[in-house]
């Protein structure tokens, strides 16, 4: 059987213009590996929206990312004090990867 | 064809037809990847085609005033709609701000719209009206921004800075290089690529506007975020800096179709690049606020009846 | 051009290429947000032109008369086909009234294909027919849901209901407003945008047929659900159905070409419309039925062979 | 540390006309926020499918809502006699959130 | 209260032509229901990558399934030893699901 | 025009555009569906075309030599660029394998791009040679599999194997199927789509090589996989190729326009079709390495650079 570790998945709901700030956070977390996902539309306190390219300044991007639990730490502790300000939305699991190492 | 007669044209009926198909709540909708490429396609056609005539025409002395104006123009109009917005609007700073750098800017798709229909009217605006628009696309950020003072850049870190989220913002740099194009290959080298971007160039613009109707209407529905004054004041904000607009065209001498041309620019608000950057850069003003006054309100306002009374203005300041 | 040579224009050859890719396997596809935005295209051109020649010819009783058969048609034609599903076919009621609605609405694309085929073959059908197609789209749908008898709306909370789903769906909105705006604007109006709604008309159908190809014998190869039997239906309804239509035209006295249309579009059966529609409001139904048979044998008959079939008759009946 | 409380992650895979439908089942159960992702593919009972929009029949959507164990309960129990009629997937895992208020 | 029972999620990223293998693999492990979900881009050891279809070689997909925890195994342990050679990253969370006899 | 002037032709310019927005770091996108929807357009139009001329000027002997030159220099070419890229570039045996599959194979764009300056430079080359690109797309990753020797194909099981992904390849099957229809419909059948596919030709390949600029600079930015070595055999790899596709083609008589696209075909590298196959059938081969410098070193290369000395030195050789 193949060895499996545990690991956190970390998925950050956020709008497309502050992508590049989340990756940078999640980089001077020492995090190295990332997904970014597309989204259709969603509803949250804010109100409704759905997915328009002409002014894609409140299309919205998951960026997926499994890493250590220490790391996780570290992002969340980053991001947590600005989720409310910025409208981001962040969501940690467990998962089990293969090769520890990568992650 | 009269002033008003305009609404009438397929492209603005294109427009009214997505706008009413939204309120109905009706399904119909276009692909976001097909919008945003018919916004691509009208951004370099327009650059393509003022380059065109900018180079058959000659450089003078009239653009560098026009140029002047509009960066003026772009710099000065976020302070008084600040200061509006704050005292009638009872906006917090940020979004007072935010909302200000959004009027400073233009809508690509109401200057297109309106030189449309300038053209069809038989007062088509100078060429190089396009590269003015270009250069009056983000200098109403940077003001934005300091009427914030504070930004929330602490927070996030943000690299690069404001140089990359601005000027060499994408539609900038779009307008900038097609008009460049234009004006070095000239007449001879656009008449190849003139089927496509010359000739279609009405018909896309409807299916664009269906679209922008659609857009529009929807986040008028959706908007939490407006307010009976907000929404006044998109309509009073697009008036007052039409008509400053139209004014300062007039007053540095350009012809009628190029004054109204300016005031549709000063009238327009943005809904494409300052948002983005303003997302980026005062993550906590209200996307909501900005994009349902700017999109929601003022747009559709300067489609249907600010093009036609700054060309009307226009017409009466600089004669016809 | 003579009824079968049609078979070799472009049009009808990249059906046939596609089909053939996806049938040898070929991983060629076209996006999906550029095939729905081709027909968008082709529907706001369609209704466009139909407007503008309504426009031209002027209202008359034969444009009544042609919209109360279309009507007809559409609410009759599920009553007969349900049956005939039930018994030769062998559904149980919910799948046999979920396909019978399929048949009693039109292909928008069929139609326009046709129209290209007559046109070629100088009998272009009256610009109203387009009116008369948007207005057969729904009509089936309530038939089919009463077929259907008791409908799963209980389990799942359905707001608004059928009226947006059927009358403000997005392709009727889209074909009756641009006929609409093609009779505002008129011959006149239309010119400016008639270089992307006309002439580049037919080389798009070209590229969309091509997808069409690839989608219509992807859905056979994957079609679980058709047996031989429903298979053999989805050829022998558009017969029965276009006959109808043809002689339906012949009667209320409509031209060759018209008479034509009329047929294709009773022959026709629904894949864009109505199965958005079922599967909101029919769930239990087999999707992978009513798709694979309207959308995987009857489209491709229809276009293949069902046009010249229909074409042939009203040249007997009506005379050409 | 930033602290995070466990919340219950759902997902429906649900074709596009039915989207509606969803939302409105969820709203009942009282969950206010959810995201909608876009699907390619897939393979099921019911054959293989992949997204072609000029028939959006067959589209389908992926509704992700994280919210409480009880309002969680709640829609599962709304959904799960109709997920085999309306071809309908479900998967629910538990996840961690700051925020708690929020969800 | 409607009953769960628990199952495996797996989620493996991968570039789209090795798509229909990841695919066939979980076919060999006895696997017959999976989705497919789009990426826009993300970074990993590689380097960084964002989606252009022109050259579609490194457009990357999310083969999705839920499954039970032997049938996990078996095609974990098929896609392990190449993990690293073709580039795919592969997690595992637990899941519950409804109707127990489908996954 | 002269050679080098087609360098300031809209179609480059924005090449170039593209190129520099990258570089600047703008923000600047094309939709992916957009781009793969003009590629579609692109092939579809050349393939189209090259038909029409071929069903006007007839069958002749001269098609058959340029086939057989194509094959023979999709299967020869891969060797020695294999030999070299081993010894001068210190790859392993995979990855240089997977590299000179893709310079044996062909680039649609350079080819589009050459002929479009072939034909305004007035040399068309002759319609056969889309034929002959098509045929060439393939051979190449045959060699480039035998000299990998041991593929992968353990690991993952592949189905249907070579033959679909590399004969039945989305473009081959576009390109070649078009070329049919072409030939079938002529002259008269291509006149009602030519304003499609043949006016609107030149503009959509401006928007297109503009995201081919975005794309390669974007590519070599992000490409920590090329190193100096591999850089610049990208670069002298189609100067060679390119240098005996010209010759080739003067050998078998072929005229100035003809013999030059050869030498485009030639000196061309694959970053469509190969990649996406390599990438199935050799998983190990590094993607930021073939596409690296097929994409992002020759193709800018090729098209500025490549086209204007590949003819150069047809005109030298066969005269102009
Ligand atoms: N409970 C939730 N589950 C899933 N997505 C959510 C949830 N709450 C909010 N979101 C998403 O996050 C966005 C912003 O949320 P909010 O800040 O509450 O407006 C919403 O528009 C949704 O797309
Ligand atoms: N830790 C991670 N979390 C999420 N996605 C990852 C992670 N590591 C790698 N990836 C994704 O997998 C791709 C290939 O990874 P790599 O083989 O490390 O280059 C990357 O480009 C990312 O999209
Ligand atoms: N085990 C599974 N894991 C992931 N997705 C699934 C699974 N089973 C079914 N699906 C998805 O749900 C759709 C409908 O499933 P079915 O009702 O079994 O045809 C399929 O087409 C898949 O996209
Ligand atoms: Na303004
Ligand atoms: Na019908
Ligand atoms: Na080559």
């Amino acid at each position: 059987m193949t060895e499996t570790v545990e690991r956190r998945r970390i998925e950050v709901l956020v709008d497309a213009p502050l992508v590049k700030s989340v990756v940078r956070a999640s980089e001077e977390a020492g995090i190295r590996g990332y997904t970014l996902l597309p989204t259709l539309g969603g509803a949250g306190a804010g109100g409704r929206w759905s997915d328009d390219q002409v002014s894609g300044a409140q299309s919205k991007v998951i960026f997926l990312t499994v890493t250590t639990e220490a790391k996780c730490d570290v992002l969340t502790d980053r991001l947590a004090p600005i989720l409310e300000s910025h409208g981001l939305v962040l969501f940690i699991s467990p998962v089990d990867v293969v090769r520890a190492e990568k992650f | 064809m009269g002033g008003w007669d305009v609404l009438l044209s397929p492209v603005i009926l294109f427009f009214v037809l997505g706008a009413l198909a939204a309120f109905a709540r009706s399904d119909l909708s276009i692909p976001e990847s097909i919008a945003k490429g018919m916004s691509l396609y009208l951004m370099a056609s327009i650059g393509l085609k003022g380059g065109v005539q900018v180079a058959a025409a000659g450089l003078s002395v009239e653009i560098l005033l026009a140029a002047v104006a509009g960066l003026a123009l772009s710099f000065l109009i976020p302070v008084p709609a600040f200061l509006l917005l704050r005292r009638a609007g009872r906006l917090d700073p940020i979004n007072a701000a935010a909302v200000a750098a959004h009027y400073g800017s233009v809508s690509v798709v109401t200057f297109v719209t309106g030189v449309e229909t300038l053209s069809a009217a038989g007062m088509p605006p100078a060429g190089y009206m396009v590269a003015v628009m270009a250069l009056m696309e983000t200098p109403a950020i940077i003001i934005g921004l300091l009427l914030a003072r504070r930004t929330s850049g602490a927070a996030l870190p943000t690299r690069g800075g404001l140089f990359h989220e601005t000027v060499l913002n994408g539609s900038v740099v779009l307008l900038l290089g097609s008009f460049l194009i234009g004006f070095i290959t000239g007449k001879e080298g656009f008449a190849p690529v003139a089927p496509v971007f010359d000739t279609a160039f009405r018909g896309v613009l409807c299916l664009f506007l269906l679209d922008m109707g659609l857009i529009a209407a929807r986040r008028l529905q959706d908007a939490r975020a407006l307010t009976a004054r907000t929404a006044a004041l998109a309509v009073l904000l697009p008036i007052c800096n039409g008509t400053i607009g139209v004014l300062t065209g007039a007053l540095i001498g350009l012809d009628t179709g190029s004054a109204a041309a300016l005031g549709i620019l000063a009238g327009s608000a943005s809904y494409i690049a300052v948002p983005a950057v303003i997302r980026l850069t005062l993550p906590q003003a209200d996307p909501g606020l900005y994009l349902g006054m700017s999109l929601a309100v003022t747009f559709p306002f300067n489609i249907t009846l600010g093009i036609p009374l700054y060309t009307m203005l226009a017409e009466r300041i600089v004669g016809s």
